[in-house]
């Protein structure tokens, strides 16, 4: 499952919706909006999302993550619009029999979503400045 | 023939709106992106975009028919 | 904060004390009942602990993940008791600027706890049979 | 002297009891192992368990003092 979400995202559904007998491990990872980026001090960030191409992409890769590795489910939602330092942007979750695979699937989700899911951040910064973020892959080549 | 373009994030912003609708002789998203470009003067080039037809990630050389969906992405920020 | 607790764990109130407005990224690992284990069906499980010196090593494992990883803060906490296929019997949960840290601190709470923290469990098969559970590091040496 | 021994799990069940206090000539946790076996029968052995003195882990030959707590553990099976 993978959705783009405009509202905060419920947790404990997320969660329930992935329980199951058969599994053993649980992972999860969220990225917050925090307070900082790359120097600048952070008041809020945007995002955006191109919804149809997005929610067919992240629902490949969650469907990737299936097929690569021995996990019973997994799950992916991104939120959009403003949002306060704190808040959360993104949660993905593996269920597995083993700890192994869950974890190994859950860091999978996330690296492929943040380079291939078509959703941008604008950052609002404490300075009044403010800009649209480059993307992680083209940050970490500079 | 006529497309559908949509703007996201910067490129909304300096094209000054989210979609619009333009004539064109263009045959591929390379030559669209050109002439939307001259219009538009992106900060950002071809090469630092990926491009998307009908809502499926496409290759810029990409034949283009009447009525396609075009959006040009700047590189991905998610997370 | 490493703790032995013998009522379920409040997930919303251990995720609430680990935020903060310098992180990026929130690792959790959850251990849950399942519904086998070698090959036989359980029923339930029972975890034991000697609280004193569980108490004491679950803690140092926290303390030693914050030493060696570049993270914000860390958390485990460990059921002791009968519990049902479903339940939650321990929870790891890592805060860090970038995610890379926080999955890897939160991997290795998680295992240095299954083999250096004094709990023990016992399994209630539906063949009506019980047994303690070898430790981990013991049956993948079988 | 005078020792604490505290059961966990099997030994427990072995033991029939959570704790006792024994009195004892052993010098070191390797010798006071064997006289409790002598008596409880462990299924398992001492290369099969760890030793904590006072709630620190602790060497199967750390001299004893009087009115120690001795625990003996079997593998651990936690998570």
């Amino acid at each position: 499952m993978f959705a783009i979400i405009e509202t905060p995202a419920d947790l404990v559904k997320l969660r329930v919706d992935l329980n199951d007998r058969a599994a053993g491990g649980y992972v999860t990872f969220e990225g917050w909006v925090r307070d900082h980026n790359e120097g600048q001090q952070v008041l809020r960030l945007e995002y955006e999302a191109y919804p149809a191409l997005a929610n067919r992409e992240g629902s490949r890769i969650v469907a990737e993550a299936m097929a690569k590795f021995d996990i019973i489910n997994a799950a992916c939602v991104h939120r959009t619009g403003l949002l306060e330092i704190g808040e959360l942007a993104v949660w993905v979750g593996v269920t597995a029999v083993h700890r192994d695979t869950a974890f190994a699937a859950c860091r999978y989700i996330i690296d492929e979503i943040k380079v291939r899911v078509p959703i941008w951040k604008k950052e609002y910064y404490v300075s009044g400045d403010s800009g649209w973020v480059d993307c992680e892959a083209c940050a970490s080549k500079k | 023939m006529k497309f559908k373009i949509e703007y996201y994030a910067q490129l909304r912003d300096e094209a000054g709106c989210s979609a619009e609708t333009v004539e064109s002789i263009a045959s591929c998203p390379a030559e669209l992106f050109s002439e939307l470009n001259a219009t538009h003067c992106f900060s950002l080039t071809q090469n630092q975009l990926q491009v998307a037809i009908n809502d499926s990630f496409s290759s810029w050389t990409s034949q283009l028919n009447d009525d396609d969906l075009v959006v040009f992405m700047p590189p991905m920020a998610g997370g």
